[in-house]
């Protein structure tokens, strides 16, 4: 009985056991002897990962992975099998807010000039592209400064943020996460980051003066001063010809909102104001036109 | 999460197959026939169960240092079980899936479950979950094979649907076909997926002004 | 003797290509070869790793065959084979950083690539003698080497291209794969 | 007087060539081919090609509609693949497969990749390749091309000569087309024609063909029935299908590489291969599989050759890598 | 004659449209005012030296150089000064402009006399204040041209007379009505810079102007008249190096590598009337050209004249232009503004009617590899444009040298796709110039934190 005991248990156990234990002697010894000091953080974010080593987030196995989180070089939710537990250990491992509080800034376009409100120089044929565009006489806006609306910042946004209405970037502030990646994008450095509690702007960054904006946009900022004499905190000053509001004292009473003549500054609690005129005035053109 | 959750996880949201595209080389290389599907699955299905069960159990003895080898070695074991019953009881089938049974201890599905969800989980929830997730994969193996049999060779699990002059169309079985239905259901599933994102995102303006009313 | 060696090799590279007719080894086909250099270093580990697996498992099956214990062949093997790629890793990354960041880098991911185990359990089927099992595994490595860089360059240029949007990633990789497996059909039959 | 202007990037000018005329180019050079299966094969071949030329514009048509892309019919090149794919097909083949290969040319094979100008292979051959491997026998079977005779299936010239069986046409009846096969590629002249028109019009230049044909010729000669170098050059030349596809498809834009070094490599391969096919390979004609196989390498290829620019060193290629 | 020793790699052969080579050169007459933008070649705006209200007469310096490259400006006409200021100029961006309103006078700067020096550095010197820059384009002060840079020395002089672009012939108005002047112009050169080979290139389908230079030169064995096959853009320095003496100048090199000294026609007559009257570079040869022009012709215009003004001496436009264009097709600025002013280095003039333009749209690239063939600097265009729309600019400049390209225009030109490859490019090169600078910075910010 034993011996049969033995032959049928006995023998398949031993050999994996000493299978077993052969390679672990071997692995042990050689890590000893093959040691590298790694990056602790490197270590940690491998620990994470199910070590599947499956390939699937493209990088050569797990190690691999670990290594260009650790680095900052991946994102850290590309593990698949580790599924959404992984990616939120990476997450905290690496300090990367996943929260979705919504972030205190929020970027905004100082813009408004759309068709039918800013005149165009010329016809623009070629790329549709800002960056691109610019490159021929500064684009086809009239107004230097003005938004070329190609949307080069609505490819660099990755949250779909941003869209082109009229041709005029608009940023959707539910969705910013405030990144700043459209910043670098814009070749006329239109959009800027500002904290989300600035509720009134001056959406215009041409410092022309007053009869040459006049000239060339609806709605840009004239430096007639208006806003100046409104604002009872005197909170706005003028940088040239372009009004510019300091928000240490703005207390977002939204006087200057109601004087500003080309409606200019914008009261980003209501629906943008000039929507409406630029519709009566194409009305009116058309009509013009059609007479 | 509760338990139906779980096992609806497996089959539909995180479906190992068609979402996750995960266990890849079992699901294009065995397709070839309806039956084959269902072996698979079911073959799989079991030691995802039994070893879900079995790391879940081990969980707080298992050592984090050795943890993956000492996972590779429970499946590897089922495996061998599920390998010696197949020959035992169906050898046509372990016949026709071959090389692809002792390979799913390398299936990424396997050892991914047993890293992301049994490791963490009690015994109760990590069963369902294999369970959940080898359903899921026996599905979308069952409707990758069926596909690929009523195309490629005009039947189903074996029984001719078409009449005499139906020419199949050979390809579906062979490995291009394998890769191309494959292609096209992640694609299909994808695609869906849009859709109800879609459709939560964006709502349909007359749907919102009908809830409004 | 080499007419037979280059059949072989043919066979197994390009007939039954381990990743286009066998579907061996295909979750690192599809994620390692988002670039050519990549791709490469994949194969040529594979290479390497499934020349040195055939020849240990096949040094392991004669032992398990001599206590006829065939049945444990998958769990030796999936053993053996960790250890062994383990090993190689280690002894790499201590022996050159250059080899290493080339080669090592990409061991791990071959550990539980099916297409190593399979080969090795392909061999054994096969009854293949010592020498045979250590030539198939090098050229059936030498097939996924060269299916991989081959589609290396294929998801370079999907990458530009205006894919629909439901069939990005894995779906169009798939598709190309089911092309470039059609295409393979060609050396179908191919013997010297 | 104040103007408004259109302003843009130089050049102003433009050559009068676009995509569509030369699409519309390589269908009249097309033109006297497809006649000339007419004439030999008669109203099943004008069938094939009318199902297939059809069934590949409608399914490009209704799959624009669908994934609301813009339209793209227009650029013919729909109908250039349409007419391909029916010109490689025997005049046999039920109208339902030419419309079933079409429709995975156009589908599968272009309008997955992203269409015109991304697919990676030629959308005909693959299809034919699709063909091929889905109803093996039907696709093999052949008539000969005698107008006043039955429709008589018999095989292409190719297995009669590898296998020595059949009659072998005298060089004369490839010549003027009297010899078996598919649609498109029993009349030599006819495709000659053809070339001449693509070169009259600068759609091709000879790179390409010229290196499929000089590494085919050569392989041709060496892998003689005989022994090595005993081979009947002008009878792989003229048989097969290689002078449709050393035309038609080897100069495809799409799927063939952009430098003259990457296309002289890429028709060495081509011509490699069909030959090997032919030689040692499962199947007779070769050519669609050796031209689909260098299709795959095409991508490798043109991201290897960086060509130096006139007047700097040349440098090698950095690999920048994506990972 | 003989013919150049190499056909140019790639290129073009665009319809030439020459309408305006048989006719004569016409002088046009004043324009009420000019204005003359303070930067008309390649290096630091000048500097006015005038302000409003200032009296000028005709060859007077009202803008001279900040540094060491540019060159003066003169006055065009006599007159007053009417505002200094900014203004939109032709280059596409503001810059300071002087304004003069014309007396009709044209009263000479008493200081103009003819040069008298003959010592080489005294003469490259004086080439300086006649304010000539390289008048077929770029606008390339001359003066520093004919200094060779350390190391090098110039053994042959090219004369560009290739003029390959579509409807211009200014240079060869210039070949057929002056050809005396250009040889005399070429022996100052070689006065000035020693060289004694001179090699003239001009294409085949200028056969009349070839047959003057030969006449004119004839006795001389020094200089060498060569018909070149047509193609453009063999007026481009690298190109006509490689047709006229088989030289290849190597990426990222002037031709002085080479030992060649390149100088067009137009440019080597206004510096034999420089030194034979005095009279600095104030008035040029501007083809006056396109389908909406009226009467096309050659008209010598002052530097400063309103785009208007001599579109309007010329007939004005029959209909409405779809594009007017500075310079040539392939490789000028299209103008958004006839207020704009003609400046030292403008060729031509075009008013293009909408079926003489490319009005083709944008479609995707069929990889046909025409614009590979067509690239004259064996660039792989198609791969640089994909590579720049992806955001890899610096690969494409890396790997691809895109660097390197010229911007002739071969490739949108021959693109049956019709896509912008020259735009691009251009946008290319300023986002790796950008990101260059940002490196650049950041290796600054780091090096001070250390």
């Amino acid at each position: 009985m034993l011996p049969v005991c033995l032959t049928a248990f006995a023998s398949p156990l031993l050999i994996m056991a000493g299978l077993g234990v052969a390679s672990g002697v071997l692995l042990t010894v050689a890590a000893h002897i093959f040691h590298i000091d790694v990056d602790p953080k490197v270590t940690e974010v491998r620990e994470a990962l199910p070590g599947a080593n499956c390939g699937v987030c493209g990088f050569a196995g797990c190690d691999a992975y670990a290594e260009a989180v650790a680095g900052g070089r991946a994102d850290v939710d590309r593990c698949i099998p580790g599924g959404v537990g992984a990616a939120n250990a990476l997450a905290q491992i690496m300090g990367v807010d996943a929260g979705d509080a919504g972030p205190a800034m929020v970027a905004r376009v100082r813009c408004q000039g759309d068709v039918g409100l800013a005149r165009e120089k010329y016809i623009y044929t070629g790329i549709d592209d800002c960056f691109a565009a610019v490159q021929i006489f500064d684009g086809h806006k009239a107004c230097a400064a003005g938004c070329l609306g190609h949307g080069t910042c609505v490819e660099a946004c990755p949250f779909g943020a941003i869209s082109i209405v009229n041709q005029i970037a608009v940023i959707d502030e539910e969705a910013c996460k405030a990144c700043g990646r459209c910043i670098k994008a814009c070749p006329k450095q239109l959009i800027v980051m500002v904290e989300r509690r600035q509720r009134v702007m001056v959406l215009c960054n041409s410092d022309d003066r007053g009869n040459v904006v006049r000239a060339n946009c609806d709605t840009g900022c004239i430096g007639c001063t208006r806003c100046v004499r409104a604002c009872e905190h005197g909170a706005i000053s003028m940088q040239g010809a372009l009004a510019v509001i300091d928000y240490d004292k703005c207390v977002n009473c939204k006087a200057c909102v109601e004087v500003c003549p080309t409606h200019a500054i914008r009261d980003f609690d209501a629906p943008p104001v000039n929507r409406e005129k630029a519709a009566a005035k194409a009305g009116a053109a058309k009509a013009k036109a059609g007479a | 999460m509760t338990l139906f959750r779980t096992l609806r996880n497996g089959i539909i949201d995180e479906n190992p197959t068609l979402r996750l595209v995960l266990g890849t080389c079992p699901t294009l290389a065995v397709t070839t026939a309806a039956i084959n599907g269902v072996g698979m699955g079911l073959a799989t299905t079991f030691v995802l169960i039994c070893s879900n069960v079995l790391i879940s159990l081990l969980r707080r003895i298992i050592p984090e240092k050795v943890r993956i080898p000492a996972y590779v070695v429970i499946i590897a074991g089922f495996v061998t079980v599920v390998q010696l019953l197949l020959e035992a009881y169906v050898p046509a089938l372990h016949q026709a899936l071959g090389l692809y049974i002792p390979l799913i201890v390398v299936n990424c599905i396997i050892l991914g479950r047993a890293e992301a969800f049994a490791s963490k989980n009690t015994v109760l929830y990590s069963a369902v979950d294999g369970l959940g997730m080898g359903l899921g994969f026996t599905l979308a193996l069952i409707a990758m094979s069926s596909l690929r049999e009523i195309v490629g060779a005009g039947t189903i699990f074996g029984v001719a649907i078409f009449g005499q002059n139906w020419h199949p169309m050979l390809m579906a079985a062979l490995p291009p076909g394998g890769f191309l239905t494959y292609g096209l259901l992640i694609g299909l599933m994808n695609k869906l997926q849009l859709v109800k994102v879609n459709l939560k995102t964006h709502p349909a303006p007359a749907l919102e002004e009908g809830g409004a009313q | 003797m080499i007419g037979n060696i280059l059949t072989a090799f043919i066979t197994a590279v390009f007939i039954d290509n381990v990743v286009l007719a066998r579907f061996l080894g295909i979750c690192p086909f599809l994620g390692v070869s988002q670039s050519t250099k990549t791709a490469a270093s994949m194969g040529a580990a594979v290479v390497f790793v499934m020349t040195l697996a055939s020849a240990a498992t096949w040094g392991i099956q004669q032992i398990l065959d001599a206590f006829g214990l065939g049945y444990l062949q998958t769990l030796a093997f999936i053993l053996v084979i960790a250890a062994l790629v383990q090993f190689v890793e280690l002894f790499i990354r201590k022996a050159s950083d250059a080899l290493y960041r080339a080669l090592g880098v990409y061991l791990p991911l071959i550990t539980t690539n099916c297409a190593v185990l399979g080969i090795c359990i392909v061999n054994i089927q096969a009854k293949l003698g010592f020498v045979d099992s250590i030539l198939n595994g090098a050229f059936a490595g030498a097939g996924f080497a060269v299916a991989i860089v081959l589609f290396s360059g294929i998801q370079i240029r999907m990458q530009e291209s205006d894919i629909p949007e439901a069939l990005k990633g894995f779906p169009s990789a798939l598709i190309a794969a089911s092309l470039v497996s059609l295409a393979f059909f060609g050396f179908q039959g191919m013997k010297l | 007087m104040e103007l408004f202007l259109t302003a843009g990037s130089s050049p102003h000018i433009k050559a009068p060539d676009t995509t569509q005329t030369i699409m519309r180019d390589v269908l009249i050079a097309l033109l006297p081919t497809s006649v000339a299966g007419i004439i030999f094969f008669g109203l099943r071949a004008l069938m094939v090609i009318a199902v297939s030329v059809i069934a590949a514009v409608v399914t490009e048509f209704v799959y624009t509609r669908l994934m609301k892309l813009p339209m793209t019919i227009m650029d013919l090149s729909a109908a250039v693949t349409g007419l391909l794919l029916a010109l490689s097909l025997s005049p046999l083949v039920p109208w339902w497969m030419a419309a079933i290969g079409a429709v995975f040319a156009i589908v599968v094979a272009k309008m997955i990749f992203g269409g015109l100008g991304q697919n990676f292979v030629n959308p005909a051959l693959a299809a034919r390749a699709m063909m091929l491997a889905s109803w093996p026998s039907q696709m093999a079977t052949f008539m000969n091309p005698r107008p006043a005779t039955d429709l008589v299936a018999s095989a292409t010239p190719l297995p009669a000569f590898r296998y020595g069986a059949g009659e072998v046409p005298t060089l004369f009846e490839s010549l003027i087309g009297r010899s078996s096969g598919s649609i498109g590629e029993v009349s030599v002249i006819a495709l000659l024609i053809g070339l001449a028109w693509l070169l009259y019009r600068r759609i091709i230049t000879l790179d390409t063909p010229l290196a499929y044909l000089v590494s085919f010729a050569f392989f041709a000669w060496l892998w003689g029935q005989d022994g090595l170098f005993t081979g009947n050059v002008l009878f792989h030349v003229l048989n097969g299908g290689f002078l449709m596809a050393a035309i038609f498809m080897v100069s495809d834009y799409t799927t063939t590489p952009m430098t003259r070094l990457g296309r002289i490599i890429f028709g060495a391969g081509a011509g490699f291969l069909t030959m090997a096919i032919r030689a040692v390979g499962g199947y007779p004609e070769g050519v669609t599989y050796a031209i689909l196989i260098m299709n795959c390498c095409v991508p490798l290829i043109d991201r290897a050759i960086v060509p130096p620019a006139f007047g700097g060193p040349k440098r090698r290629r950095k690999e920048a890598d994506h990972a | 004659m003989r013919n150049g020793v190499k056909r140019i790699p790639g290129g073009v052969h665009p319809d030439p449209r020459k309408r305006t080579e048989n006719l004569e050169t016409v002088v046009m007459p004043l324009p009420a005012e000019v204005v003359l933008p303070m930067q008309q070649h390649i290096g630091a705006p000048c500097e006015p030296t005038v302000k409003k209200g200032d009296r000028v007469c005709v060859g007077q310096v009202v803008g001279a150089p900040t540094d060491r490259l540019a060159v003066p400006i003169h006055a065009s006409v006599s007159g007053t000064v009417k505002a200094v200021g900014p203004r939109l100029y032709a280059g596409g961006r503001h810059i300071t402009s002087v304004q003069i309103e014309a007396d009709g006078e044209q009263t000479l700067d008493p200081a103009l006399a003819p040069v008298s020096t003959r010592d080489p550095a005294g003469m490259i010197a004086s080439v300086r204040d006649s304010g000539i820059v390289g008048l077929g384009g770029a606008g390339f002060p001359t003066w520093y041209k004919l200094t060779p840079p350390p190391g090098s020395t110039f053994d042959t002089l090219v004369v560009n007379g290739a003029e390959c672009e579509p409807y211009i012939t200014s240079d060869y108005r210039e070949m057929v009505e002056e050809p005396i002047r250009i040889i005399r112009g070429i022996k100052l050169v070689q006065q000035m810079t020693g060289i004694r080979r001179v090699l003239i290139g001009i294409e085949d389908n200028k056969a009349h102007a070839i047959d003057r230079l030969i006449h004119a030169s004839e006795r001389d064995s020094e200089i060498d008249v060569l018909s070149l096959r047509t193609r453009y853009p063999q007026g481009g320095e690298r190109q006509l190096i490689y047709a006229v003496c088989g030289r290849i100048v190597p990426a990222g090199q002037l031709p002085s590598a080479v030992g060649v000294l390149v100088l067009s026609v137009n440019t080597i007559s206004a510096i034999a009337e420089w030194f034979e009257t005095g009279m600095p570079l104030t008035s040029r040869r501007v083809t006056c050209d396109g389908g909406v022009v009226a009467e096309p012709q050659n008209v010598r215009v002052p530097v400063g004249t309103r785009l208007g003004d001599v579109f309007d001496f010329c007939g004005g436009f029959t209909s409405h232009p779809a594009k007017v264009i500075m310079g040539g097709p392939m490789m000028g600025v299209s103008q958004f503004s006839l207020d704009n002013t003609v400046l030292k280095q403008t060729n031509a003039l075009l008013a293009l009617a909408p079926d003489e333009i490319n009005q083709d749209a944008e479609s995707v690239c069929i990889r046909c590899g025409r614009c590979v063939t067509a690239c004259p600097m064996r660039l792989m265009p198609s791969t640089m444009n994909r590579l720049i729309l992806d955001g890899k600019s610096e690969e494409a400049a890396a790997v691809w040298h895109l660097n390197d390209c010229i911007e002739c225009g071969c490739c949108s030109y021959i693109c049956p796709a019709a896509r912008n490859l020259v735009q691009s490019f251009r946008y290319g090169k300023a986002e790796v110039r950008l990101a260059e600078r940002r490196a650049a910075q950041a290796a600054a910010a780091a090096g001070e934190e250390k």
